[in-house]
């Protein structure tokens, strides 16, 4: 296996030398850029799949394709990677989703308002993009890879940065202080999980996970434990998001472009769980266990919460966003009841949620792009105007909400099934009202979905818009074909109520007489794989269970 | 018991779920554009002619993989001798297709069929296979039919998958499955509102159950430790009476929701929104009844927790007669007819709780029969009329005569007169109930309660069958202007009788309707058979002596002030409106409201303060470079100072 | 000779200087004062080249090196202070405030109507910390869509642009 | 460096340094404080020649004939013309004060404070005896081209580009370029395409 260990060292090689390569020659590249992010992240893709190809499966449990060289050898820092079956289907995941954001970037003529990779008139500047988009590619690949606290660390950084950008570049409206709002949040959190991580140094002295993971918290007393676990714990429950920790989650994903937003929700997120599953719970299981119905409380608390903050909402990305806190509330409850059963169905539902809403912010991106707004009630009929991209929505949502089949199931109802039987130091009837309430949080789940379909793909289109002859609207707004053309000319006028609903009427108006195609090419490339892996993983979760399993028990303890 | 290695099961379940997504992609292929929905009116005939084509195939597509399934499920419950109604076991039939670990205990992938799963994938699949049939022709100008056939194929995939699992979460996936089904194609004429609206209130309800039904399913799994039905039945005996109890509440719940019994009955009647055929299939013969058949299913479980039975038994009685009197009131034909569902649900729930699961099977295989013939007759004179109101309807026996006839059919059953077939369930379900009374099964008052309400609910059952029947189809015709079908109404056509795909399937389905009592043997009671007999007589001989009266007015108005709760159905809409909607609905608001204001607010509350201790010291910065270099030489100095002082 | 003199000497001029170039207010005098600085450490330089005795004199020469240094430095200097004369008619230091943020009338404007609050029509995204303006998108940003499609993208704190200080 | 008794009585030498000490220490009190401009830069004067002596006294002897031909000669000299060109008033002027005095006062007196006490603690003892001719030309000189030829040299490039400098500076023919509005700091990649408005 050692001959492959220039695998992971590859998968963080190709997208920063294709990022730093951008640097170089300026207009050589210009005509290429589609084809160029493509092709990187599509290397990185390969590589993904020849690791995931070549994995051991038998051995799921042990680090595989391991690097382990000096880095900064007088603290002791190691750049140590390699892979388990936990972190194996984050790898392709990332790889994955990276890939389809190039795909739905650069596809086809590049014509569509979501691509923004041709240059248009307002700046959309795609060679940044690209760089920025492969530089956080490597970030989050190097999280999931890196097996030294202190490079895990970096890695977690480094993501910052390329998604502040995507946020306060590429966004909407309000982009400035969304992505402000982004960095200085996370980042906060990262600083206290760094203090955590430094005081596990101190106190374990060294900085190996896989070390630290198979000591199951040797050498580290009780109350070491539970502070440590609690400044780790509140800086991945930041990037996570856990409830009350969660607000700037919504608007990140409100203002950020679409590929932003996919990639938001589809992997950042996950390095926050991923790290409860890699660091927080084996390297402290002590501390774990202390804090653990604390972790399940907030858990529960964020998907009824987030829940019902869904069910008010009108903004149709907003509301996506706030399912994401009540999925990823089912993920921590998942880690709480600290079971291998548990874990497994929150790294089973971290990787499904990756998926699902990865495709409801491709989804809800394209809505935004054909209607000009997000807002929920200004969209209605669906169905009737855009049958296949209604009929995606509804997928996605259907999936989401966890029916059984589908990849969202299977995690919401492994976690419930830990938190039914959770580890023995935790009182059962403290998880079993977690349970409960996490049963009703999935009714509402279902409720906050159903009527956003309601809304959105249901009724008759339009009903409110009045017919006007084409040429009055359209020569008085521009090419309502630019991303921002209609919207922006109009903008410019006073900001008070009368000229809010002005804009709405007209640019539903708009929004319906331009020519609003159903789904594109370029978007049907983006969106069928995950498509088929949601149908996949729903119809046959044992090869994700099969993997993560043993690497679980691994780390619980439960085997050795 | 050793299971007999076979893989019909598997190709049972596994063709219709090929079919719904062979029904999905394939029937417009290759693509044609959809013209914009405005112009479609204009190119109306053209457009016609486009998804025509696709119809044509989507019906193949949909019809002949069910029609394989109803073949195979048929020779399967053949092989079998149709055990069930000789009430002998016979080994499993099935295979297994390994397992999936989940870190505890670990699902089983199991296909199996035995006596209960064997005659019940008979019906599911002939039921199915009608319907299709049937849908062809009802629907056979809609736009969106191939979407709709896929998810008739996939909702009897997901019944088959329910029938032939042999593990709990397995069956599980099945049961959530059907629910999304449902609530696709009650919601399948979605331009309006209203539809939309009750498909979001039948997944959710049953959604509500289906959350204590899976919280049941834990319970006794990590007690069996096994997920497996064949094992969990096989561990009763030795679980004890409060985990039984609180396993089967808990299943209950999931079986409330399903099979729209008493707490969670209100999504059924609102489902009427769906096409006919639907309600025909999902709500009448086969997915309502799937709680019926859990709990026939569990029985050995349910049967060690009295308690439960108990409670079972009361929702029955709540149930059967207060849907009965709601039916009585409903001036919407398919209302009627669902209410009818309810209650007769009820009786099967009330038969498993006097202890007798072969009768509420029994009950369960005529019912789907009968039920569904009534639904596709309904359909047939909702076809014809354009309405779906039974004040818009009459004189129509002359006009419709096989639908008339096969109505009749369908009411004595559910009437249960003899020979039809609902006599003889409803006799063996009365007879456990009067058996249950001197039993021991269930409390005294429970059986009391449950037997009384069954006997008042035979002759509610009469007068609002007799009701349907005379209002229907007899009296003066009510020929009125027919108006432009809205997109929630079944297109409207011209022809006398319905075209053939319609009628086949309702002929076929009148034979079982009929004779399918005869099936179970004839052991009869002739006590209590001739108290139903008369009793139901007796409630359908008020109703005729009132409509001889008028026959114009509504036999209905023989429950004077009642009427009106009985036709709101006791008004649990309203209270669950008043109780739980609208509470989280404004709970939501605040939420949102607490989000922006007290948890955002704390983290702008953060920025702000930042930016006011910094706004003090902004006022440092004033741009004058010697106060600066003055801070800058002070810093300097405090340092010195400490260094010589510390160092 | 005791070390102590000269270096008492060097201290008190080395403070005067710094009591010039704080206090005054002509850049010429302020020029004036860094030369009582640096000669006060020319005298630390040469007392203690004296006292150590050094036999490579560095002390002296770096005496020397720091003569020839001023003498350029107030060569440049007198260059810059000419050209600042040129540009804004004063050598006054303390009316030389290009270094702090301009006088904000986004904060007089608030201050008076008070209900401007957070999301008020002035809020822009130029905020530096931007946190209190992003929960309601339909009120804030308003009109700024078009304007602000490609400029500062990368510096969202610009301070010299700054908004409202709510 | 010799190590001395604390208190011996002030030699002769002494006393004259402390004499020129108290008069630079003095002149360049009334620099910082004078109101009249060029009053300030006469004080100056007194001031170098004052060091100069000290100097001298020092044994410092090129030095201290360096600082008069330099400072007194040429520093202050061109401090006069810059005071002419930028049209200062001559005579007292009430504004010469800026308004952080008090600061200014403070800070320099802690300074002093903090000084004197540090050199005094630290060099009570400290004696060196004077040797004439330490600091003549000759040595000195033989010890800048042969030690310090390499800084010198450096230095000399210095001086040329403070010249330079100071004239690029001064001219008012050369026109510094507008400030460039659309640079976009910060971005990862420089900026592609149009950039903004």
């Amino acid at each position: 296996m050692s001959g492959l260990s220039w695998l992971p060292v590859a998968l963080l090689a190709v997208p920063l030398l294709g990022a730093l390569l951008l640097l170089a020659p300026p207009p050589a590249l210009r005509r290429t850029l589609r084809l160029y992010g493509l092709a990187v992240s599509g290397v990185v893709l390969v590589l993904a799949a020849i690791m995931v190809a070549t994995f051991e499966y038998g051995q799921a449990a042990r680090m595989q394709f391991t690097l382990d060289l000096p880095w900064i050898p007088g603290l002791g820092v190691r750049f140590h990677l390699g892979v388990d079956g936990i972190s194996l289907p984050l790898v392709a995941l990332t790889a994955l989703l990276t890939f389809l954001c190039f795909v739905y970037l650069g596809v086809g003529d590049g014509r569509g308002q979501g691509q923004l990779l041709r240059p248009r008139a307002g700046g959309s500047r795609p060679r940044a993009l690209v760089f920025t988009l492969l530089v956080l590619e490597v970030g989050m690949i190097g999280t999931f890879l890196a097996l030294d606290l202190l490079l895990f660390f970096v890695f977690f950084e480094i993501v910052l940065i390329p998604m502040y950008f995507l946020i306060a570049v590429w966004g909407g409206k309000a982009r400035r202080a969304a992505a402000v709002k982004f960095i200085l949040y996370t980042l906060l959190g990262s600083v206290v999980m760094l203090l955590g991580l430094l005081f596990i140094w101190a106190q374990a002295g060294t900085l190996d996970m896989v070390e630290l993971a198979a000591r199951h918290g040797a050498g580290m007393s009780r109350a070491v434990q539970v502070i440590a676990f609690l400044a780790v714990g509140i800086g991945l429950a930041v990037k996570t998001p856990m409830w009350p920790l969660h607000t700037w989650l919504p608007d990140a994903h409100t203002e950020a472009p679409t590929v932003g937003s996919v990639l938001l929700a589809g992997v950042l997120l996950k390095m926050g769980t991923y790290g409860f599953a890699r660091i927080a719970i084996p390297v402290l299981p002590e501390g774990a266990a202390a804090l653990a119905p604390w972790l399940g409380a907030l858990a529960v608390v964020g998907i009824i919460y987030g829940s019902l903050a869904c069910l008010a909402q009108r903004d149709l990305k907003r509301m996506i966003a706030y399912s994401s806190v009540g999925h990823m509330g089912f993920v921590l409850l998942g880690f709480a009841t600290l079971t291998t059963v548990g874990i497994n169905g929150a790294l089973f539902a971290n990787v499904a949620h990756g998926l699902i809403t990865g495709l409801l912010f491709f989804l809800a991106g394209a809505i935004k792009e054909r209607y000009s707004t997000a807002d929920m009630p200004s969209i209605t009929g669906l169905l009737a105007t855009l049958p296949h991209l209604g009929s995606v929505l509804t997928f996605a949502a259907i999936a989401s909400l966890g029916l059984p089949g589908l990849a969202g199931f299977w995690g919401e109802m492994l976690a419930l099934l830990g938190a039914f039987d959770p580890a023995e130091a935790l009182s059962r009837p403290l998880f079993l009202t977690f349970m409960v309430i996490g049963g009703l949080g999935a009714v509402l789940t279902a409720a906050y979905f159903l009527v956003m379909l309601s809304r959105v793909t249901h009724g008759l289109p339009g009903s409110k818009a009045v017919p006007v002859p084409p040429g009055t609207v359209l020569a008085a707004s521009g090419p309502g074909d630019e991303a921002t053309g209609p919207e922006a000319s109009l903008a410019i006028g006073p900001s008070d109520e009368t000229a809010d609903a002005r804009l709405e009427k007209t640019g539903e108006r708009i929004g319906l007489l331009s020519h609003m195609p159903d789904i594109r090419r370029y978007e049907m490339a983006a969106w069928v794989p995950l498509i088929v892996l949601i149908l996949l993983f729903g119809l046959w979760p044992g090869l994700l269970l099969s993997l993560t399993t043993p690497a679980v028990e691994a780390l619980l303890g439960v085997v050795s | 018991m050793s299971t007999t290695s076979s893989p019909f099961p598997l190709l049972i379940v596994a063709l219709p779920f090929l079919a719904a997504f062979a029904g999905l992609l394939l029937s417009r292929w290759p693509r044609t554009r959809r013209p914009q929905p405005g112009a479609a009116e204009a190119k109306g005939q053209e457009a016609g002619h486009q998804h025509r084509g696709g119809n044509r195939r989507a019906a193949w597509i949909a019809v002949l993989p069910t029609a394989v399934s109803a073949a195979l499920a048929l020779w399967l419950a053949a092989a079998q001798g149709f055990a069930f109604f000789a009430e002998r076991a016979v080994d499993p039939v099935g295979a297994d297709y390994g397992e999936i670990v989940t870190g505890t205990v670990p699902i089983t992938l199991t296909l199996q069929a035995d006596a209960l799963s064997g005659v019940l994938g008979v019906l599911v699949t002939l039921v199915a296979l009608a319907v299709q049939v049937y849908s062809v022709g009802y629907l056979h100008d809609d736009r969106r039919y191939p979407s709709y056939s896929a998810f008739i194929s996939l909702f009897t995939s997901a019944m088959l998958l329910v029938v032939y699992s042999g593990d709990l979460l397995v069956l599980y996936v099945g049961w959530e499955v059907m629910g999304l089904c449902s609530y696709l194609l009650i919601g399948h004429w979605w331009e309006d509102r209203s539809n939309s609206r009750a498909a979001v209130k039948a997944f959710l309800v049953t959604r509500l159950g289906d959350v204590g039904f899976l919280f049941g399913i834990f319970v006794l799994g990590i007690s069996a430790d096994s997920f497996r039905i064949a094992d969990v039945l096989a561990k009763v005996p030795e679980m004890s009476t409060a985990t039984l109890v609180t396993a089967t509440m808990l299943l209950l719940a999931g079986v409330a929701g399903k099979s729209a019994q008493v707490p969670l009955h209100t999504w059924l009647p609102d489902a009427m929104a769906g096409p006919t055929p639907i309600s025909a299939l999902i709500h009448a013969a086969t997915m309502v009844a799937a709680g019926i058949f859990i709990v026939a299913r569990l029985f050995p479980a349910f049967l060690g927790a009295r308690p439960t039975l108990d409670v079972l038994a009361v929702m029955a009685a709540l149930g059967m007669l207060g849907a009965a009197l709601a039916a009585l009131a409903q001036d919407d034909l398919k209302r009627v007819l669902a209410y009818s569902t309810i209650s007769q649900l009820s009786y099967m729930a009330g038969g498993l709780a006097a202890g007798s699961d072969h009768a509420a099977i029994f009950h369960l295989l005529t019912h789907g029969a009968f039920k569904a013939l009534l639904f596709l007759c309904a359909g047939a004179v909702i076809h014809h009329v354009g309405s779906n109101l039974m004040s818009q309807m009459g004189g129509l026996r002359r006009e419709l005569p096989v639908t008339f006839a096969a109505t009749t059919i369908g009411f004595a059953a559910l009437m249960g007169l003899p020979p039809a077939s609902g006599f003889f369930s409803k006799d063996s379900l009365l007879l456990a109930m009067d058996g249950a009374v001197s039993g021991a099964a269930l409390t005294d008052a429970a059986a009391l309660l449950l037997y009384a309400s069954a006997l008042a609910t035979v002759v509610v059952t009469g007068a609002y069958s007799a009701r349907a029947w005379l209002r229907t189809f007899f009296g003066p015709g009510r020929t009125i202007a027919l108006p432009e079908p809205q997109p929630g109404t079944a297109h409207v056509v011209d022809t006398r009788e319905a075209p053939p795909t319609m009628l086949i399937p309702i002929v076929l389905l009148a034979v079982p309707a009929l004779l399918l009592g005869f099936a179970g043997g004839l052991h009869l009671d002739v006590g209590v058979a001739t108290i139903s007999v008369v009793l139901a007589l007796l409630g359908s001989g008020v109703v005729y002596a009132f409509w001889r009266g008028d026959p114009v007015a509504d036999p209905a108005r023989i429950l004077g002030p009642f009427r009106v709760p009985c036709e709101r159905a006791f008004y649990v809409d309203s209270v669950y409106a008043a109780l739980f909607v609208r509470p989280i609905l404004a709970l939501s608001r605040l939420v949102v409201s607490t989000d922006d204001r007290v948890v955002d607010g704390a983290v702008r509350g953060s920025g702000r303060t930042a930016r006011g201790l910094s706004g003090v010291l902004r006022l440092a910065q004033n741009g004058n470079v010697q106060l600066y270099v003055s801070g800058v030489l002070a810093g300097v100095l405090l340092i010195v100072v400490g260094a010589v002082m510390f160092a | 000779m005791h070390i102590v003199y000269p270096a008492v000497v060097s201290a008190l001029l080395f403070s005067i200087g710094v009591y010039g170039v704080l206090a005054r207010r002509n850049t010429i005098l302020v020029l004036m004062s860094v030369e009582l600085m640096l000669n006060a450490v020319n005298i630390n330089l040469v007392a203690f080249d004296m006292w150590l005795a050094d036999v490579l004199h560095s002390g002296q020469v770096l005496t020397l090196f720091i003569i020839v240094i001023a003498a350029a430095e107030v060569g440049l200097g007198l260059a810059i202070v000419l050209a600042l004369f040129r540009n804004r008619q004063s050598v006054d230091l303390d009316r030389l405030r290009a270094l702090a943020e301009p006088a904000d009338p986004a904060t007089t404007a608030d201050g008076d109507n008070g209900a401007g609050g957070d999301n008020g029509a002035r809020a822009d995204d130029h905020q530096p910390a931007g946190l209190d303006t992003v929960t309601s998108p339909q009120l804030t940003a308003r009109g700024n869509g078009a304007s602000d499609q490609g400029d500062g993208v990368g510096r969202p704190g610009h301070p010299a642009r700054r908004g409202g200080n709510a | 460096m010799t190590e001395a008794a604390p208190f011996l009585p002030p030699t002769t030498q002494e006393v004259v340094f402390l004499l020129l000490g108290a008069v630079a220490v003095g002149s360049a009190l009334l620099v910082v404080t004078t109101k009249q401009l060029v009053h300030a830069a006469l004080w100056l004067v007194l001031c170098f020649g004052a060091l100069a002596g000290g100097y001298l006294v020092l044994t410092a002897e090129f030095v201290a004939w360096v600082q008069v031909l330099i400072y007194v000669g040429a520093v202050v000299v061109l401090l006069l013309f810059g005071i002419m060109l930028t049209r200062a008033p001559i005579g007292r002027s009430a504004d010469l004060d800026s308004g952080n005095r008090v600061v200014a006062a403070v800070v320099a007196l802690a300074t002093a404070a903090v000084l004197v006490t540090v050199v005094i603690d630290g060099f009570r003892t400290a004696y060196a005896p004077l040797k004439p001719g330490e600091g003549a030309a000759g040595e000195l000189g033989a010890s800048v081209f042969s030690t310090w030829v390499l800084p010198f040299e450096a230095l000399s490039v210095l001086l040329l580009a403070a010249l330079i400098g100071a004239i690029v500076l001064s001219r008012t023919d050369i026109r510094g370029a507008p400030p460039s509005a659309g640079e976009a700091g910060g971005d990862p990649a420089p900026a592609e395409g149009p950039g903004g408005p």
